[in-house]
C-alpha cells in the first residue's frame, strides 16, 4: 500500500481527530535507544515516523537536531547501516516509516540504488528539506516509478501559486512548517498562522502535516481541526536526553 | 561567461543549482530578480565601479615583480595587488557590490559566513558603510585563532556569532549562516563570501569578482604589450580566481591555473584540494552541486590548510565546471612550499601575500622558469599578508614574537 | 614652495638648516647635487608616480564619508585615503621616491630611524624591492612594544638594531641611525621618515609627500565641484601634513590644520604638542632649527602620545614657518579623544584610520558642524589602523583581547 | 692670552713633541669625580682639556660618551653647574680649557650671553661638532669678538677646498677625526691614515689635533710628528669606570 492510501485509511479512524507523526535521528544516542524509542512510540498509537538518516551539513535543522546528526556521525553511523535498522522496523511495526534526509547522502548512494532499496525495505516516504522541485526532476520521477511518497514542503513564505506548484510534486502529505527558521524552537500559534494554514489547505488537495516546535498535547489540540498530522520533532530528542527511554511511551500517549 | 552551457539557469555543465529550503524561495526569487537586473543595468555596474575607485582603491595596480622574474630567469611575472583594496583582499569587491544590490532590495540587515575573518572583516566593514546591521557566523575555532579579526568585526559594529557545531569551522558557519537567514529572510540578506552557494551567487560573486580580471586584462597589454601566458590564483571557494580568469577566458591562448590547498601533502589526507588531488567527488551540500571532500556516505570530511580562506570542503561550480571541461588547470601547493614562497616574495619584492594567496605564488614560481624571457604570466595576490600575523609568526617559529606574546600574555595575568 | 623666504637654501624663515657634523660634508653636498638634479627633472617625477602607480595604489582615492558627514550635520567630509598605500601608510611615498634617488646614487644600502615601525616597514619594502642591504634603528622600548612591524622588518630581510641610549624612542633612534651615517656615508643612504632632520631632507621628503595634495586638490575639485574649506592632517614630523597642505597652499581661502598628540592632555605635560601647546621652544637638534619639547637647559623633554608615530620631540621646520606665518593652524587631540573618534569612524564608515591619523579626525569631527553643507573639508588619513592592533585592543581594554593573548601566551610558555 | 699663543707656547717646549688634550664629561660621574680627574690629568702634565656639557642628543658621540651625558643629565647636571664647574677649573689651574657640546645647549642658553661668561671665567675654546661654518656665521663672529676660539673639525671625508674654508674659521687648532663615525672606537693608523693627515697638513697653518680612538703610549708615539695634539677622550672614561680615579695620573704620565 503506498502512503496516500495508508494516510487515507488512518484519517478515516473516527478514533483520530489528527494523526501524529514523530521524528527520529538515526544512530542517536544509539541505534538500540532508536529501537526502543520507537516501539514505544507505536505501541503508544503514533501514526508514521520519519527516520532521519544523519548528515554532515544538516542546513534546515536546529541545534538539537544539528547535535543529534553529528554525534551519530562521529558515534559511527553508517547509511548502509541507517537502511538495515529501517529494514528491521518496517518489518517490526506496521506503521508507515519515511526517510528524512539531505540531498547528498542519496545523490551519493546513488538516487535510482536508493529507491530501490527503499521499496525492497518498505519505506513509504522521503522527506528531503533542501531538493527543491527544480532541482529534483530525476528524483520525483523515481518517486512516481517506485511508488514511493517524495514530500514537499510547504513554508510560510510559499506564495499560493508555489504551494500550487509543490503539491503537483508532492505524494501522500504535504509537510507545512509552521514558522521561518529551523526544527527546534517554539512556534507562536496566532491568527497569522490560521491564515497560514488555511492558504495551505486552499492550494492542495493533500492532507498537510504541520512540524516545527510542536511539543504538547496543547499544541496537538491547537493543530486538530487545521491539520491532518502533528509532527513532533525536536521534543522526543529532548525527552530521551532528559528523561530516558521509558518518558517516550507516557508522553506519546498524552499528546492526543 | 560564454563557456557555459546552460541547461538549467544557474547550471555550469552539470554544477551548480540551488539546493534550498523552501522557506528561501521567495527570497531567491526576488534576489535573482534583482540581481539580473542589477547584471542588465550598465549603471548598476557604473555606480559599482566608482564605489570601489572611491571606498577602496580600484583600479588595483599590476606590479611587475623584476626580482622574481630575474630570479626565476624566465617569464616576466606580473602580481595583481588585490592586497590594496580597502579591508586587504579581493573580498571587498565582492562585498561591496553586494552592499549595492542590498541596498537596491531595500532590505536592512546582512549576515555572513567567515572562515579566516577577511569576508567577515569586509562585510562588516560594507555594512557600517551602508548602515546596515551586521550579524557574523564564524566557527567557534576559527574565534579563538583568529580574534584579531573578531576584534575588527565587533569594533566595525558587527555582532560575531561563534558557531558550536560540527566541526567549528567555515562549512559550519555557512550552516549557520543559513538558519539564519531562513529565519530572518525578510530584512536579511546573506552575503556570500565565495563563488559558492545556491544560484545566483556563484553568477553574483564571479560577475562582481571580475573587476579583477577586466582590469588585468587591459593592464597587461599596456604594461607588456601582449595577453600573458599564463595567469595563477589560489582556489578556496573560488572568487578571486573567478575573478581573475574571466578577464582571459576568451583567449585559449592564455592557460589558467588553480592552485588549491595541499596541506600536509595530497597524499596526507590533509588537505583542501577538491580538484586537484583526487580525493574529491561529486556532491550536494551548503546549497550547491559541486566537487566535494567527503567520505563514501557523503559526510564532508575535515579539511587542513595552513590558510583558513582555503580551508573549505566544497569548490565553486563554475570552476568544477571549467576544470571538467579543462579550461582551467588545478593544482596544489604544501604548507611547507607557501612557506617558502611567502619568504622569497617578502626578501625579494617587498611583498607580504596573504597565506591564501602565496599558493598561487608557489605554483608560477614551480613553472616561471620554463616560460621564455618574453612571455608574461600573472599572479592574482588576493590579499595581504600582514593580518596573518599570528598564523605566519607561529609558522615561521619565530622565537622573538614568541617571547613577545609570552611577555604580554603574563601583562594580562597568564 | 612660494611661502619660503628663504634667505639661505635649507631655510624656511628663521627655521631648518643643515646642523651636521663635518664627516657628512661631502654626503650632504651630493645628496643635495643628486637631489635637485632629480626635482629639476620632470622625468624623475614621471619615474617616481609610475612607480607608486604599479607597486603602491597611487592615486589613492578621495572617499567622501557620507555618514559622518550626515552625523555632524555640517560640512562634507571627504577623506584622503593613504591608508591604502602600499605598507599601510604615507610613508610610503617618502621612502619609494627615497628609493629612486638612492639607484641614481649609485647607492647599495639604506638605514632608517623608525618609532612605531611604519617608517622601518616600508624601509625594509622599498629596500627589498630595490635590492637594497637594510638596517633599521629602533628605540628598544619600541621594538618590545611594536613586535609586529620588527617582525616583517626582518622577514622583508632588513637588519633591525635595537637602540638602548637615552629615551630608547624615535630620537634616539635618529640619533642612532646618524652614528651609523657618519661611519658608513660611502655606500650608505640614511632615509629620513618625516620633513624633519638636516637640509635637504624637509625639502625631499615634502616633495614626495606632495604627491597626496596634488592628488587631492584635483579629486576634490571633480568629486566636489570646489575646493574644501579646511583640511586637517595629524602632525608628528609634519610628512604626511606637508604633503597634503601642498596641494592648497596656494590657495588662502583654505584653511590648513595640523594636529598634534595632546596625549594626556595640554596641561598635563605629557604629550607631544610642539607647536599648539605652550611647551615648545626653538632649539636646534638632530640636524636642524625648529620647535622642540625641551627644558630650559636645552634638554630634550620626554613626549606622550597614544600614537606612537607622533610621539617626537621635534617637528618640520617648514611646519614651524608656516605655524609662525600664521599659514597653518595647529591644534591637539587627547588620547582619549582619539579613541573616540577611532570608534566613531570605524562604526560609521568602516574605516580604521591609524592612531595618528585619527587625530587628523577628533579636530576635524569638533568643527565639521559649524560649517555648511555646501562646504567641505578633507582629513588626511595618513594610514590605517589594523596594524596598530596591538595598541588599540588594549586602549580599548577589550576582554576577549587580552583572554587570546593571555591563551597564546601560555601556548609559548608563559 | 688666546689659545693660538697658548698652544704656539706649549709647542714651542723642546720636551713636548706632542701635546696632549683630554676629555672629561661634566658631571658623570659627579662634578667631583670630574675635578679629581682633572686634577690628576694637570698633574701629570696634559695640555688641554676639553670639558662636554652634556646634551640629551649626542649624535655625534659613541656608546660610551652617550652614556655619559645621558646620567649626567638624569643626576641631575644643568648647563648654569657645568659653567660654574668650569670657572672653578679655570681658576685652579692654569692649562686652557674648552667647552665641547652640542649647538643647542649654546642655543638654549643664548649665543652670546654664552660666549660672554665663558670669555669671563678663562674658558679658551669651543668645539661644537653640530655646528657647521655655514650654520655658525653669528658664532664665528662672536667667537672672533670675544677671542675665544671657535675649534672646527676635519674629517676623512672633507676636500682639500673643503679643509681650507674651514681654516679660514677654525682659531686655536684645527681637530682632526682620526676616521669616519663617531668617538669611542679604536682606529686603524694605517697608510691612508698617513695621506689624510699629510692633506690637513697641507691645508692648513693651524695645529692639529687628532683625536677618535686614541687610547694608548703607541697611538700616541705614532701620531707625535705627524699632529701636534693628541686627543684622549673614550679612553679615560673607561679607566675611571673601570679602575677608579687614581688610574688616571699613571696611564696620562705613561702617554708621553
Ligand atoms: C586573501 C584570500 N585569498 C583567497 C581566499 C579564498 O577564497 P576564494 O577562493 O573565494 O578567493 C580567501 C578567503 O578567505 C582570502 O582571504
Ligand atoms: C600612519 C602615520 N601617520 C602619521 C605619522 C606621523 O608622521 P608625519 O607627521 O611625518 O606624517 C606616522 C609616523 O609613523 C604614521 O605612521
Amino acid at each position: 500500500m503506498e502512503l496516500n492510501s495508508q494516510i487515507k485509511t488512518a484519517l478515516a479512524d473516527p478514533d483520530k481527530k489528527i494523526l501524529l507523526m514523530t521524528h527520529i535521528v538515526l544512530g542517536y544516542p544509539s541505534l538500540e535507544t532508536n529501537r526502543q524509542v520507537i516501539e514505544q512510540m507505536v505501541a503508544n498509537g503514533v501514526d508514521l515516523i520519519e527516520m532521519q538518516i544523519p548528515f554532515s551539513e544538516p542546513m534546515a535543522d536546529g541545534p538539537v537536531i544539528v547535535k543529534a546528526n553529528q554525534e551519530a556521525i562521529e558515534h559511527g553511523i553508517t547509511v548502509r547501516r541507517c537502511v538495515d535498522f529501517a529494514r528491521e522496523m518496517t518489518a517490526t511495526h506496521a506503521i508507515p516509516f519515511l526517510f528524512m534526509t539531505y540531498y547528498n547522502i542519496i545523490f551519493k548512494f546513488g538516487v535510482e540504488e536508493f529507491f530501490r532499496e527503499a521499496k525492497e525495505i518498505g519505506i513509504r516516504g522521503f522527506i528531503i528539506p533542501d531538493l527543491p522541485p527544480e532541482e529534483g526532476e530525476d528524483f520525483f520521477a523515481l518517486s512516481r516509478r517506485y511508488g514511493i511518497a517524495a514530500i514537499l514542503i510547504y513554508a510560510p513564505t510559499s506564495t499560493p501559486e508555489r504551494m500550487r506548484e509543490l503539491a503537483r510534486y508532492s505524494r501522500g502529505f504535504i509537510y507545512c512548517a509552521a514558522r521561518k527558521g529551523v526544527t527546534g524552537k517554539q512556534t507562536d500559534f496566532d491568527a497569522s498562522f490560521n491564515d497560514y494554514m488555511r492558504t495551505c489547505r486552499a492550494n492542495t488537495d493533500l492532507p498537510l502535516a504541520v512540524g516545527f516546535g510542536i511539543s504538547s498535547k496543547e499544541d496537538v489540540d491547537y493543530l486538530t481541526g487545521k491539520a491532518d498530522i502533528a509532527v513532533i520533532g525536536t521534543r522526543t530528542i529532548n525527552l530521551v536526553e532528559e528523561q530516558g527511554v521509558a518518558a517516550v511511551g507516557p508522553f506519546i500517549a498524552g499528546l492526543r | 561567461m560564454n563557456h557555459k552551457a546552460m541547461n538549467k539557469p544557474g547550471y555550469y555543465g552539470e554544477w551548480g543549482g540551488a539546493f534550498i529550503p523552501e522557506v528561501l524561495y521567495q527570497t531567491f526569487c526576488e534576489l535573482n530578480e534583482a540581481f539580473q537586473k542589477a547584471k542588465a543595468d550598465p549603471a548598476f555596474w557604473q555606480e559599482y565601479v566608482s564605489l570601489m575607485s572611491t571606498y577602496s582603491c580600484r583600479p588595483t595596480p599590476l606590479t611587475h615583480a623584476e626580482n622574481l622574474s630575474r630570479h626565476f630567469g624566465g617569464a616576466q611575472i606580473f602580481i595583481k595587488r588585490e592586497d590594496l583594496n580597502h579591508t586587504g583582499a579581493h573580498k571587498a569587491n565582492n562585498v561591496m557590490g553586494q552592499g549595492l544590490l542590498v541596498k537596491k532590495m531595500g532590505k536592512k540587515r546582512v549576515i555572513a559566513e567567515t572562515g579566516a575573518g577577511q569576508h567577515g572583516v569586509a562585510t562588516a566593514t560594507m555594512a557600517a558603510k551602508f548602515g546596515f546591521a551586521c550579524t557574523i557566523y564564524m566557527g567557534e575555532e576559527d574565534v579563538m585563532r583568529q580574534r584579531p579579526n573578531v576584534f575588527w568585526m565587533e569594533k566595525l559594529g558587527a555582532t560575531v556569532v561563534p558557531v558550536t557545531s560540527g566541526s567549528k569551522t567555515l562549512k559550519d558557519a555557512i550552516n549557520e549562516a543559513f538558519r539564519d537567514w531562513v529565519t530572518r529572510m525578510d530584512d536579511t540578506h546573506y552575503v556570500m563570501g565565495t563563488v559558492c552557494g545556491p544560484h545566483p551567487f556563484p553568477e553574483m560573486v564571479a560577475w562582481f569578482q571580475s573587476i579583477i580580471g577586466r582590469e588585468a586584462c587591459g593592464q597587461i597589454k599596456q604594461q607588456f604589450g601582449r595577453q600573458p601566458s599564463r595567469v595563477y590564483a589560489c582556489v578556496g571557494g573560488g572568487s578571486n580566481a573567478m575573478g581573475i580568469f574571466q578577464g582571459f577566458l576568451d583567449n585559449p591562448a592564455v592557460e589558467l591555473v588553480g592552485v588549491e590547498a595541499g596541506g600536509k601533502g595530497l597524499d596526507s589526507g590533509r588537505h583542501a584540494s577538491r580538484l586537484a588531488a583526487k580525493d574529491g567527488s561529486p556532491g550536494v551540500a551548503q546549497g550547491y552541486k559541486s566537487m566535494f571532500l567527503q567520505n563514501s556516505d557523503g559526510q564532508m570530511m575535515d579539511t587542513h590548510s595552513v590558510a583558513a580562506g582555503l580551508d573549505y570542503v566544497g569548490v565553486s561550480p563554475i570552476l568544477a565546471d571549467l576544470w571538467q571541461k579543462k579550461l582551467v588547470r588545478f593544482a596544489a601547493a604544501t604548507d611547507a612550499e607557501v612557506m617558502a614562497a611567502l619568504d622569497l616574495t617578502m626578501k625579494k619584492e617587498g611583498l607580504i601575500p596573504a597565506l591564501e594567496s602565496t599558493h598561487a605564488f608557489v605554483q608560477a614560481f614551480k613553472e616561471a622558469g620554463d616560460l621564455g624571457r618574453d612571455e608574461a604570466i600573472i599572479i592574482n595576490m588576493s590579499g595581504r599578508g600582514d593580518k596573518d600575523i599570528f598564523t605566519i609568526a607561529h609558522a615561521f617559529n619565530d622565537p622573538s614574537w614568541k617571547e613577545f606574546i609570552k611577555k604580554k600574555g603574563i601583562e594580562y595575568g597568564a
